[in-house]
């Protein structure tokens, strides 16, 4: 048997996915096959009923998405947390503020600040805090660089440009792996609260589609909560970092 | 810099350690491709050679949008045959989205027009004395064709060998439609594309000096064959 | 009499040009025609037309009585063409010449047919079977391609200019080639050449036509203009030499070409007396042809560049005493000029 | 299947509505594609004369190289010029990366082969009595190749035709080396990435037909400017 | 004494077959050479390594006194070359002819030497120079590559074929245009022709080619096998009409050419008494030709399909008082057959 998943870039290009899929097969005999997207491709894919379960990460989005119909039981599985890296040299001043003044800091300073612009899960939080610091979105602005790509790339361009960029620690491990630990770009702020990054798993909403193997979606959900599998996310790391916490409720 | 001096290492470790996820991915890319190239050529060179060679209302029409085709990019042609087999699509029973029955019909796509409007301007460009000693010479319509095709037949393989290096060099249909999958719809394109998501430059420049190696194997078979058909 | 093709009102036009106008044109079956006149009047066209490469742009087209309508393979196959701008096939010699037979899914005794088409052109098949085409000569070109016609034994074997650069010992052996293809297979054959003697030696007949239209069964001399108005409504044209041809009629304009029917000059060692002939020039013997399996002879004199074709009996000939060499006079009356 | 008609529908909307984002992004990609091809073309039609032309040792060296590389993925021509141009290249001081004319390099490797190839076999198939008649009127060896193209001017025009269609349907240079940097280096190529990536196919087929629209004009030129020509 | 092209040794090979040959040949400045021989002689190679487009395998070949070793496009700009097989460019016929004047940089009166060089071949400017490559018949074209080359007043002519396709009249305006570019502006000029009496009217001086040798400053009558050996060390050909021709020496096989000069054949109305010719041949002369300016005269006989041309002189023709149509008597030695 075979299930279809939907899931954002960040699990699978950290491997997790990798690491988990033959268990799952191994405690199931299901077969999990996944497509990794953007969020909003993910999104995209399950209205369209091409699969069967999402595993996403935009809290705001999901649960309007539940609300339309398309998809049902929502559960957080795990988070990761979201870092502002840039420079060590660090022009702006922001080591060790908090993601307000740090976002002031770059702003008021005209810093180069690489965004995804991909309307990701990153992407969105990142728009919401420069509402909730009171800048609106930055758009023309010369040190203001929209990327319109993933995570990876976009840190790529940040560390071209010597500036700054929102990202999901999971990603900037994977960054300082291939550095071999040495990045050009380092963390320099992390650990605040508006800085948490959701994943949950939906499924595809079965009364939209005969096919659809909600039965699957539900055992791959309530495997995922597992004690078990939340032990094995939990101890999933990279370079001896962890990468998840795993907080299914 | 380091990328490329490690993309070559890393492509002949792949190579030679026998990496069995690359493998599946040359096989996968290699079935695809053969099956979407041959699919496009029965279908391109007929229907180029009609578009050279007859005259008939709507020919113009038909040559430029041919030609306008060749344009198209590939993760559109992905998204528009998305929206036929997608399961809310018109064909969404036949299950074709993320296998490679329906990459090859997204690759067809985007091979067609390459060998219908290269073909047609070879056949264009054919002499007309050509045409004539084999009008003279009492070939049918078909014989026609088929020799016309052959006395340009440089012109035929460049065509077919320009659309085989569009297909197997894709991305955007193999991602849309096979959706990567691993172990079943992972060709060599998409794993670059993942390899270079993650960063790893270097795995990426290697699968792709793998992809040059298999076409330069295959542009090697034909140009044996062409000079052998030449002499 | 059967006809092989009976045409009537035919005409072509390129690009708005009429090039085309037969107006009655019938051919016996199993007959060879031979079709000669300067360049550009008109006759790649009509054989394009005879054989089916191209429609007319009006008239009727009979091929075995029946009326033309549809031009296909099916036509093509009876009529074949050797075109004037001879172009192999880029395949060997062999291939060249069995290609035909294979389009009619002809399968045996391939290797033969083609070996004795290709000796029939005087090309010994070891040497040439298996050369490729751009290992030809000019004339052994052509001869492949002609070969790769008379392999097929067609029921009409058109052929344009067949012996444009071919050396005059193979053109004799052609000429024989077309006449067996006549007698073996009962071709009917129309061919087009410049060579008038060659035309005649393999050619019941010869016609030639002028202009797009068929002008005489009969060789035409032909006087180019500037034509100048003489004073008793006659146009005079001025030779290099002084002499002068006078015409009667109106020619289309000072360039218009004016045709004289070799029959219509008497030829002659004495200025004539008293004379109703207004034309008598003097000019150099230069060439004498036997024609028409000897029933005629073909006289050409020159008068300076000018040069002028008589056609006499072998009687009067001998009576004459003429060699090339010798200066005669040549008679003719003005309107037996007619303008093109 | 509703995506066609929105995408349609979208499309007429960007176009009417005068988007100034999909206006920026049209202008960002004509401006490059058009450098991009001069430069292919510029060099592509000489070399590839030379490759058909002239006989020297290497050339089906030459030749097989240039035809392979037609199958090159242009993500990894962008991972490899990137490899060049990053801060951290050898060439990383003159500042190409993340700039049009960065891309515009990338775009040029990625039509050149293509130039070469299909002028090469165009050159090739010249019948060998074109290039003595220019020899006996006289030609030295540029007019030489300048006038034995002009005599296969179909097949040149179908090879820059091809060559454009690759440049201005290509995703992975102008992605990797553009950075698809909103208001500066995003192409329409690299917009449809995008919306694509949202899931917003709508508006991916939307730039898609905005794209095949400007291939279309471009086609339309040249086929006018090729008529002109041939008449 | 100039010259204008030395050979020594000069050969050219195909496939590891050798075509030409050509222990020597010097052709003089400002002259007109003919040359003739059956297809596949090797004449177009001679020409094209005349004109510099291909370098002999070995041999010496000076041009100008000066020994060539590079052949490239300034030496090219100074022989002009009209291929056998003619192609015209894919432009008008004004762009065709003016080709090679722009390649030479020239920009002066650019359009008046196109229309007189048109012109110089019997067409009109007005009516052809616009018109496109396809617009044109076979002998159209070849009036209008030939004028490509005569636009061009090269230092040397090169013509393969100019008349093939042509009709009798433009082919004489043609021959005057060769001699015309001779006086006008001193070129030297190499024609290839398979018409015989052509090359006559405008070459001084023809030469025959013969399986890549120059065989001869004459025209050769050709002896085609195949030949039996006879009992007293000759070898004979039976004709189709039961006559022999007998030749002495030994060909190189069954199938070796005889060549005879034309020179060597004496006519006589009876079959000699005693005679040291061990050859009589009956035969019906078809044609007589002027020949050389009037010096002398070919008279073609034909014994049945063998055809042989003998060159007697004005005064014994009209001693012999023979006309096309009269039976004749060849009489030749056995020792005149020479072995190609
Ligand atoms: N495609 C064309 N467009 C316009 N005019 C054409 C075309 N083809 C031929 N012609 C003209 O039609 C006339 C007849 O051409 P055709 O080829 O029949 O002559 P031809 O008698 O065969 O001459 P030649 O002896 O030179 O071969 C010529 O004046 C030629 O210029
Ligand atoms: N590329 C080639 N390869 C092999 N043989 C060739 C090649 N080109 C010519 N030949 C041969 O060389 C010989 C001489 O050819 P050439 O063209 O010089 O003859 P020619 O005297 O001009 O004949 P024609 O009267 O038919 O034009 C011929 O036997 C021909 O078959
Ligand atoms: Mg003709
Ligand atoms: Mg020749």
């Amino acid at each position: 048997e075979v299930l279809r998943m939907a899931t954002t870039t960040s699990t699978d290009n950290t491997g997790l996915l990798d690491y988990l899929a033959p268990e799952f097969l191994k405690d199931t005999g299901i077969e999990l096959q996944w497509v990794s997207v953007g969020t909003g491709k993910a999104l995209e894919l399950g209205k369209n009923l091409d699969v069967d379960v999402l595993l996403v990460h935009a809290p705001e989005v999901e649960k309007q998405y539940v609300q339309d119909g398309f998809g049902v039981n929502r559960r957080q599985v795990m988070y990761n947390d979201f870092i502002i890296i840039g420079p060590p040299s660090d022009p702006a001043k922001i080591k060790g503020k908090t993601v307000k003044e740090a976002f002031i800091s770059i702003a008021t300073k005209g810093a180069p600040f690489a965004s995804r612009g991909d309307k990701s899960g990153t992407h969105v939080l990142e728009l919401d805090l420069w509402e909730r610091f009171g800048y609106g979105q930055p758009e023309k602005e010369n040190w203001y660089i929209q990327t319109g790509q993933g995570m990876l790339d976009t840190i790529n361009i940040a560390a071209e440009k010597v500036g700054y960029t929102l990202t999901d620690r999971g990603t900037f491990i994977k960054y300082e792996d291939n550095y071999k630990g040495n990045p050009p770009l380092v963390i320099l702020v992390e650990g605040d609260e508006a800085l948490f990054n959701q994943y949950s798993v939906i499924a595809v909403n079965p009364v939209r589609g005969d096919h659809l193997r909600y039965d699957l979606a539900l055992k791959f959900s309530d495997w995922m909560r597992s004690d078990k599998v939340q032990k094995m996310i939990g101890e999933f790391s990279l370079l001896g970092k962890p990468l998840f916490v795993p907080n299914a409720k | 810099m380091h990328y490329l001096s490690d993309g070559f290492k890393a492509a002949f470790t792949i190579l030679l350690s026998g990496q069995e996820e690359t493998f599946n991915a040359i096989f996968t890319t290699l079935k695809v491709s053969t099956f979407s190239i041959l699919l496009t050529l029965a279908a391109g060179i007929p229907l180029g050679f009609i578009l050279g060679y007859y005259s008939f209302p709507g020919k113009h029409a038909c040559r430029a949008i041919s030609d306008t085709l060749m344009a198209i990019p590939t993760v559109v042609v992905g998204l528009l045959i998305y929206a036929f087999i997608s399961r809310s699509g018109p064909f969404g029973g036949l299950g074709l989205l993320f296998t490679l029955r329906g990459v090859a019909i997204g690759q067809f796509f985007l091979g067609l027009p390459v060998v219908v409007s290269l073909t047609a301007s070879a056949t264009e460009q054919m002499e007309d004395s050509t045409r004539l000693t084999l009008m003279t010479l009492g070939a049918s319509p078909g014989q026609l064709a088929a020799s016309s095709l052959w006395e340009g037949r440089y012109a035929v393989v460049a065509a077919a060998m320009t659309a085989y290096s569009r297909i197997i060099s894709e991305v955007g249909v193999s991602m849309m439609i096979g959706g990567n999958i691993k172990w079943r719809t992972r060709t060599i394109t998409t794993a670059i594309a993942l390899e270079t998501g993650k960063g790893q430059f270097a795995e990426g420049i290697a699968l792709g000096i793998v992809l040059l190696s298999i076409a330069f194997i295959v542009n090697g078979a034909v140009s044996v064959a062409r000079k052998r058909a030449a002499s | 009499m059967t006809y092989i093709y009976e045409l009537e009102n035919i005409t072509q036009s390129y690009a708005g040009r009429t090039v085309l106008e037969v107006s009655e044109l019938k051919i016996e079956r199993g007959s060879i025609l031979g079709i000669t006149g300067p360049n550009g009047c008109g006759k790649s066209t009509l054989l394009r037309i005879l054989a089916f490469l191209e429609r007319p742009r009006s008239g009727r087209l009979l091929f075995k009585s029946i009326p033309v309508h549809d031009i296909n393979e099916q036509l093509r196959r009876e009529a074949t063409l050797l075109l004037q701008e001879t172009r192999l096939l880029k395949r060997t010699v062999f291939e060249n010449v069995v290609y035909g037979l294979k389009a009619r899914a002809i399968k045996e005794g391939l290797t033969r047919k083609v070996h004795s088409a290709l000796e029939m052109v005087g090309l010994d098949p070891e040497d040439f079977a298996g050369r490729h085409w751009f290992q030809l000569s000019g004339g052994e070109s052509q001869r492949v391609a002609l070969a790769s016609r008379l392999v097929l034994r067609p029921e009409v074997l058109i052929l344009d200019e067949p012996t444009a650069s071919i050396d005059a010992n193979s053109a004799r052996i052609i000429a024989r080639a077309i006449v067996d293809a006549r007698e073996k297979f009962g071709a009917s054959i129309v061919l087009v050449s410049h060579d008038i003697e060659w035309s005649y030696s393999a050619a019941d007949e010869v016609i030639s036509m002028f202009s797009g239209k068929i002008r005489s069964k009969n060789i035409e001399n032909i006087i180019q203009g500037p034509w100048e108005e003489g004073n008793d409504g006659t146009v005079l044209r001025y030779l290099e030499d002084g002499q002068i041809i006078t015409a009667a009629g109106k020619p289309g304009n000072e360039y218009s070409m004016g045709l004289l029917d070799p029959g219509d000059i008497i030829l002659s060692l004495d200025y004539p007396g008293n004379s109703s002939a207004r034309n008598t020039l003097r000019g150099t013997v230069t060439r004498m042809n036997l024609e028409d399996e000897g029933r005629s002879i073909l006289v050409t004199v020159n008068i300076q560049d000018t040069v002028l074709t008589s056609r006499i009996t072998k009687g009067s000939l001998s009576r004459l005493g003429i060699v090339p060499g010798s200066t005669v006079i040549l008679v003719f009356k003005s309107n037996s000029i007619r303008w093109a």
